[in-house]
């Protein structure tokens, strides 16, 4: 700014050079604020790091001993003891099948309650049970465990008498109901994002709200659907207390839910109930079921963002 | 029809449409009606669980069972320590993972230039969110016991939930921080703020509801997490407090705390559930009913406070 | 203009249908009923040879706020009336008490009858479905709006409603309204595309397409082509001139040469009321009033 | 490692889950007798997690249902730990089945094998595999895991080698999953430490174990202290790490598990061993007797005589 | 009104500052220097006593979007000047680069210079801090947006924003805003109370009052009443009438009627370029353009 005072504007300005000082302060604070800002930013990304750098160099470890066919083939998992396998495919089934039947349970429930919070409830219903709904979601999973051993699987001994105390029918049915307010608030947030006009073209067909729903609203959301299903799925495959304390950790591989079985989180908790020898293959060990989990869920939750940013693109 | 040139075909003829609009509205109710059940049925199994812990652990509610330890005796034992460090990691990971969070959201929404790096930024956040809290437990196993030596201690406990928690923070605040309207910031810009300025002056005071009922939300999804605390190592006997944090001798304020043994609500419970013998399932039960009730209510006030802050802010 | 201060603004006294039903006693017979209109100021007296449907002091009321006061207007058969009025009058709100969509809303409420001929039903009524009235009586609206599903699914969407399974019904029925709509030639070979792939002006075609396969009583557009450019916008303006003779139409649009080239009668709207109801000739180029008058020449809007 | 500022004030104890009933209530009592002016935590890694733990320094006292092992020595030598070894207890360890089970009247050793052995893993899936007479039934496996001694115990008694065990099965460091997995499961069979029965023994039946004189015995008591239970009793023990034990309220800690301790053993469940042998103890560890009187080889079978003797000759 | 088709329509050509300063050749000295306005097809010449601020050849992008196509205009001193055109013709984003609130969103860009009197510099000049360009120009915006304070700190914000922190200093000021503004005796009882309590028209006056308490040298009005009934918005184009000798003042509105009532000058904008520019009585008597006229007598837009 030119030196010159501004003489036609006497009237009580501050004068430039204080408010140039002062800004000078204000603009230097404003950069070093920026930087920290900036850091806090990045531990999101020094975290993704941490877990990606742990999780790997622990695992290499553990592949100098394994060999990455036998981890992928074998059948058995038995790290800890003398005769050693070392497959991961007993962990992965069992988690797979939690997994399924969670699903069993929460996609349909999910979606049915989404339909219905969208599409007829009325706006008070919505905005009161939305919030409850969600507090199912809140419940600490070690209650939901707690649940599933106590009140669920003896339940379901009257049914089928010849369920073992610990199965994966009773974990995943718990983890299903868990996951039910997840699924049924992103299908809904999907629901409600396609454009009024849409629905309204359906109804001035002569339309019930059913076939509304279901003929236009679901299918134009379907991505979002299909979001809300896979986000659902990476919450199941990473649950770990309720499958820890009802479904055994017994590494079994088999896809009935009326057996017991480990899954690859309930390994994680088995062995770290016990002590961690750093540097022991058992410790290498959780660590490499570590990072079978953390892919596994990265690549549900980078296909559900995905389509869910397809999706809200798409309207 | 007869005011129709073309002869009306038999499915569009008024009484057939009718029929046909019977069974189609017979549906529609139906659906409701499965939709309320289901809606209902998982409010009332949140109301079951709850009541099942109330009824199960009613025994075990009393003064003791709030300033006893753990004890080899049932009816002895208490949460003592359980609800003291609980509280002591809470006050960890609130500090650590609120000013970080918000920072970061800050960052995002405020100061962030639309480029790749910010993109590798916000797409760690959304991964983040969808870890497994079991691989945040590797991740502190690894990085905070054996990296940095922290042990098994509480700021490791604090630490891990507090990364837990971070990407809650992150997206509960950005979303309030978008809330506030643009107009106000032209304002304030228009007026000759600085970024900072506007932040501190207005987007953060605006959005402080939302803030804290992402603060909540987040704390809440913590004070239950038990798989990471025990990948950390945290099971095991201890029936003494963390040192105290304000001590008699100048400066009054210690924080070797920091660095004690402890044990926390959901680890207790896990304890107590893992013990078959029916007096400890009680214990499990009253512990389960405490922590279900401190998350239902943290989760409560985030509504209570997410709901008065909307009405109270009309922009 | 002259305006008489006799009539008091308020255009409730306007329009009176001398031989419609009186509402709760409906006339017989299938015939639909000759009327004519008496407009007050101008003492003349225009006929409609038959009417489709009587508007009969309707209001209309989101929660408390009034936002019909009194409408009176008959619908003639087989002919286009075009609602016009400034944003905001109310035009969207009249044209939407036809199909009941208001219904969809909570807290919405309808007074007064609109009785459809020959049947003699108050569309607005109590005891009348929505759904049955939708079923009859179809609708285009301001923004194209196909389903996210293939051109021929879009067409059939009503028919599947309607419970109808046979492929060669459904394929005869969609290429009938495609035709109607004269969009057949251009779809015909990507039938199975999807209709969001169309441009602007095939999907409004598209919806009217749609909105014929059911063989609606009454059609009812929305401003069909205010997001449409001027190429598509004069197609659309031809199909409706020949739609005239298969059903009658409904159009709402803020576009005045629109109203004058398409319409048979023309209705001027302002703030929630009926201010003017004439011949489209005659409300164009002679209007009553001075406020429409002034509307018509752009003073205001 | 990392070794703590806070060490001093906290007597850490991890180890042996067979143990660990005992040592929680000596713990607990000493800090109720002490209000609270000292602290003791108590942890299960499992024997073998424990020495692990102590051989890094990490805890003072580890608690062990088996000796130390060479492998451990070794590592503790190299890391500088010297300790003390006080047995404090002997064990039955108890294979039971569900109560529905009304199959199995006894077991051999060898049927223990058959249901055990690491070559059973996979093919060894039903009860009738074991003794053709036993029904078709699925066979459930509880048992503790690797790092447990018990597990090595067992192992070595019935295997003939410490740690060659089946894998496939559900272990658990922690005995009351176990004790839960038998009791919910008809087909189950498990083993675990005395203490875990009887605090369950109204759900779960022990079975009777043929010793090497061909005599079906049930666990018990009796049945230790006369040595008849065999070769499924054992000692257990605490090891002391020397420069722990200089702390006063560590030596505060023993005198009085060396006291109250055999009172609070038979109230969790175990023999407790005769007086004298707590007063040699406390004398060994006033003393400051270093090392083990077992030379780190896995054995079996050692009575509470057997185990006098060595002690005294320390 | 006859289009001379030598100007080709393009407006560039129409004005031209023939004494301003040259770009990147300033004048010295502190006096606002004088202009005259060439408008080409009438050949009239119009004084501008003083000049505060001389636009020249300004372009404005978005991103590849050329929202400002080369402006030139001259903004006199202690005046209003209006800008008026259809929507989306680029009148806010003309008007938002005086205080260069463009840089707060990416990828936008400014060409040509904004040059500001007395001191001569240029406001879109690369150099120039936008924040320092801030706080000598304020704005008011189209809808009222006090912050969600109390009134007496929505007026002292600016002034704390540079660092006064003496509480006298800080009443003295806001009183003398609030008076500027002419809301002092309706909102001097109840300083403490929230903003958001205000009624529509207070709400801008206090926006207005925000703005004059950091005495800036322009004040920018985008569409300041257009939120507003009649009655509020008389009172502040009362305002900024009385304004006038305080301070210059540029505003938006699309409210002919209003631009004819408070500018002094009005400058007509279509599709991002400057069609018109001249004293108010002229552009609302006798436009040189058809399209000036066309727009004001509300044929299109
Ligand atoms: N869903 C609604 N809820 C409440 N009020 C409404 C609703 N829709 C419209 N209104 C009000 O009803 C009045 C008439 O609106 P309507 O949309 O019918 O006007 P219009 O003539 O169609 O205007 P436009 O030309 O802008 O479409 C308006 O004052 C409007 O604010
Ligand atoms: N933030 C933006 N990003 C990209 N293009 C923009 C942006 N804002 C405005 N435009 C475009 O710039 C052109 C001018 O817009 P501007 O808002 O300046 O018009 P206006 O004359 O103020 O209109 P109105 O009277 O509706 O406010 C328009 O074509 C608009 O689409
Ligand atoms: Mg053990
Ligand atoms: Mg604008
Ligand atoms: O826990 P253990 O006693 O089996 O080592």
């Amino acid at each position: 700014m030119a030196s010159t005072a501004a003489t036609s504007h006497v009237n009580n300005r501050p004068n430039d050079l204080v408010l140039r000082s002062g800004l000078r302060y204000r603009k230097i604070r404003d950069r070093i604020i920026e930087t920290f800002l900036l850091a806090a930013g990045l531990v999101a990304v020094f975290t993704t790091i941490a877990i990606v750098v742990i999780l790997l160099t622990e695992s290499s470890a553990f592949f100098e001993h394994v060999s990455l066919k036998d981890f992928l083939t074998d059948t058995m998992w038995t790290p800890l003891f003398a005769d050693a396998h070392y497959g991961i495919l007993p962990l992965v089934a069992g988690t797979l099948t939690t997994t399924m039947v969670a699903l069993i349970v929460a996609v349909p429930v999910g979606t049915i309650i989404a339909i219905y919070l969208s599409e007829f409830a009325s706006h008070r219903l919505r905005e009161t049970v939305k919030p409850i709904l969600e507090l199912l979601g809140a419940v600490p999973t070690v209650v939901y465990g707690y649940f599933a051993l106590t009140a669920v699987t003896p339940l379901l001994q009257m049914i089928f008498p010849e369920l073992p105390g610990f199965n994966m029918l009773s974990a995943g049915l718990v983890i299903g109901l868990m996951i039910v307010p997840y699924v049924a608030s992103v299908s809904e947030d999907a629901m409600r994002s396609v454009p009024r006009y849409m629905r309204e073209g359906s109804y001035a067909m002569g339309a019930t709200r059913l076939q509304t729903a279901l003929r236009v609203v679901v299918p134009g959301a379907f991505s979002g659907l299909a979001a809300a299903f896979i986000l659902g799925i990476s919450r199941a495959v990473g649950e770990t207390m309720v499958v820890a304390i009802a479904a055994g950790m017994q590494p079994n591989f088999t896809f009935d839910p009326r057996e017991q079985a480990a899954t690859i989180t309930a390994y994680i908790v088995q062995v770290s109930l016990g002590d961690l020898p750093h540097g022991s293959i058992g410790y290498q060990s959780i660590f490499a079921a570590g990072l079978v989990l953390m892919l596994i869920t990265l690549i549900f939750n980078v296909i559900g963002f995905s389509l869910t940013r397809k999706f809200r693109e798409a309207y | 029809m007869a005011t129709l040139p073309n002869a009306v075909p038999d499915y569009l003829n008024p009484d057939s449409i009718r029929t046909g609009l019977t069974r189609r509205k017979l549906l529609d109710q139906v659906f409701v009606i499965v939709g309320l059940v289901l809606m209902f049925a998982c409010l009332g199994i949140l109301a079951i669980l709850f009541m099942n812990l109330v009824l199960d652990g009613s025994e075990r509610f009393g003064w003791d069972f709030f300033t006893n330890f753990p004890s080899r005796r049932a009816e002895r034992a208490g949460i003592l320590g359980a609800w003291v460090g609980t509280s002591l990691i809470m006050l960890v990971t609130a500090f650590c993972a609120v000013p970080v969070g918000v920072a970061a959201a800050i960052y995002l929404e405020e100061y962030a230039p639309k480029n790749w790096f910010t993109a590798v930024i916000e797409i760690n956040v959304t991964n983040l969110a969808g870890v497994p809290s079991i691989v945040y437990g590797l991740l502190a196993l690894g990085l905070f016991v054996y990296q940095f030596g922290l042990g098994q201690s509480i700021a490791a406990a604090g630490l891990t939930l507090a990364l837990l928690i971070l990407p809650i923070v992150i997206v509960a605040t950005r979303e309030s921080i978008r809330a506030v309207p643009k107009s106000i910031r032209e304002a304030a810009y228009g007026l000759g703020a600085t970024r900072w300025e506007v932040t501190k002056d207005h987007v953060l005071p605006y959005s402080t509801g939302g803030i804290l009922t992402g603060m909540i939300l987040g704390l809440s999804r913590a004070i239950g997490e038990t798989a990471p605390i025990i990948t950390i190592g945290a099971l095991s006997f201890i029936a003494f407090l963390p040192s105290s944090p304000i001590t008699s001798d100048f400066p009054f304020i210690s924080f070797k705390w920091l660095n004690d043994p402890f044990t926390a609500m959901p680890i207790q419970m896990f304890n107590w559930v893992s013990r078959p013998d029916q007096a400890f399932q009680a214990n499990a039960a009253a512990a389960g009913a405490i922590l279900l009730g401190m998350t239902l209510l943290m989760n409560a006030v985030a509504i209570w406070i997410r709901y008065r802050f909307r009405k109270k802010i009309n922009w | 203009m002259i305006e008489t201060t006799s009539t008091r603004g308020t255009p409730e006294s306007i329009l009176r249908n001398e031989e419609s039903a009186r509402p709760g006693q409906p006339q017989a017979g299938a015939a639909a009923p000759r009327v004519s209109i008496a407009v007050d100021d101008t003492r003349q007296t225009r006929a409609i040879t038959s009417v489709k449907a009587q508007v009969e002091n309707v209001n209309f009321y989101y929660g408390q706020n009034r936002a019909l006061k009194n409408l009176s207007i008959p619908i003639a058969d087989k002919q286009v009336t075009a609602l016009i009025g400034p944003s905001g009058c109310g035009k969207s709100t009249f044209l939407r008490c036809f199909n009941r969509m208001h219904d969809l809303q909570p807290d919405t409420r309808y007074e007064g009858s609109i009785t459809l001929h020959p049947d003699n039903i108050n569309l607005i009524g109590p005891g009348i479905d929505p759904i049955e009235v939708r079923m009859r009586i179809g609708m285009v609206f301001q923004k194209p709006n196909p389903f996210p599903k293939t051109i021929f699914e879009n067409v059939a969407y009503g028919l599947r409603l309607r419970g109808v399974r046979n492929r060669a019904t459904l394929a005869e029925e969609v290429e009938k309204a495609l035709r109607g709509a004269a969009l057949w030639d251009e779809v015909k070979d990507r039938l199975q595309d999807s209709a969001l792939a169309l441009s602007g002006g095939q999907m409004q075609r598209l919806c009217i397409a749609r909105a014929l396969a059911t063989t609606p009583e009454i059609l009812l557009f929305d401003e069909p082509t205010s997001a449409l450019d001027p190429i598509a916008t004069a197609k659309i303006e031809e199909l409706i001139s020949t739609l005239r003779d298969q059903v009658t139409v409904l159009i709402v649009t803020h576009n005045m040469q629109q109203a004058a080239r398409v319409s048979d009668y023309t209705a001027f709207m302002y703030l929630g009321e009926l201010i003017e109801f004439d011949e489209a000739a005659k409300i164009f180029t002679n209007p009553s009033k001075k406020a429409t008058e002034d509307y018509i020449t752009g003073r205001y809007g | 490692a990392p070794q703590f500022a806070h060490a001093q004030s906290v007597i850490k104890i991890d180890g042996s889950s067979t143990v660990f009933p005992i040592a929680e209530a000596v713990a607990e009592e000493f800090q109720i007798s002490k209000k609270g002016k000292v602290r003791v935590t108590v942890g299960i890694a499992g024997t073998g997690g424990g020495f692990k733990r102590f051989c890094r320094g990490e805890t003072d006292i580890s608690n062990a249902s088996r000796p130390i092992l060479k492998e451990e020595m070794e590592i503790c030598a190299a890391a500088g730990i010297k300790y003390m070894e006080l047995p404090v207890a002997f064990d039955a360890l108890t294979v039971v089945v569900n109560p529905q089970n009304n199959w199995v009247k006894s077991l051999t050793t060898a049927d223990l094998k058959k249901m055990w052995e690491p070559g059973a893993q996979g093919r060894v899936s039903k009860w009738n595999q074991v003794r053709s007479e036993w029904p078709a039934q699925p066979l459930m496996l509880f048992g503790p895991g690797a790092d447990s001694g018990t597990f090595d115990y067992f192992t070595e008694a019935v295997n003939g080698k410490a740690k060659a065990s089946r894998g496939d099965y559900t272990a658990s460091e922690d005995d009351n999953v176990l004790v839960q997995g038998v009791e919910n499961n008809k087909n189950a069979i498990g083993y675990f430490g005395y203490a875990y029965y009887i605090a369950h023994k109204d759900k779960m039946r022990a079975v009777p174990i043929v010793n090497p004189k061909g005599k079906e015995v049930s666990p018990s008591v009796e049945a230790v202290n006369d040595g008849s239970y065999n070769p499924l009793s054992r000692p257990l023990f605490i090891y002391v790490r020397d420069t722990a034990a200089a702390r006063a309220e560590v030596q505060e800690f023993i005198k009085f598990y060396l006291t109250d301790g055999a009172k609070l053993a038979q109230e969790v469940g175990y023999v407790p061993l005769p007086a004298n042998a707590y007063q040699l103890a406390l004398k060994h560890f006033n003393d400051k007797k270093l090392g083990t009187v077992f030379g780190g080889v896995p054995e079996v079978g050692v009575t509470i005589d057997a185990l006098l003797a060595r002690e005294g000759k320390l």
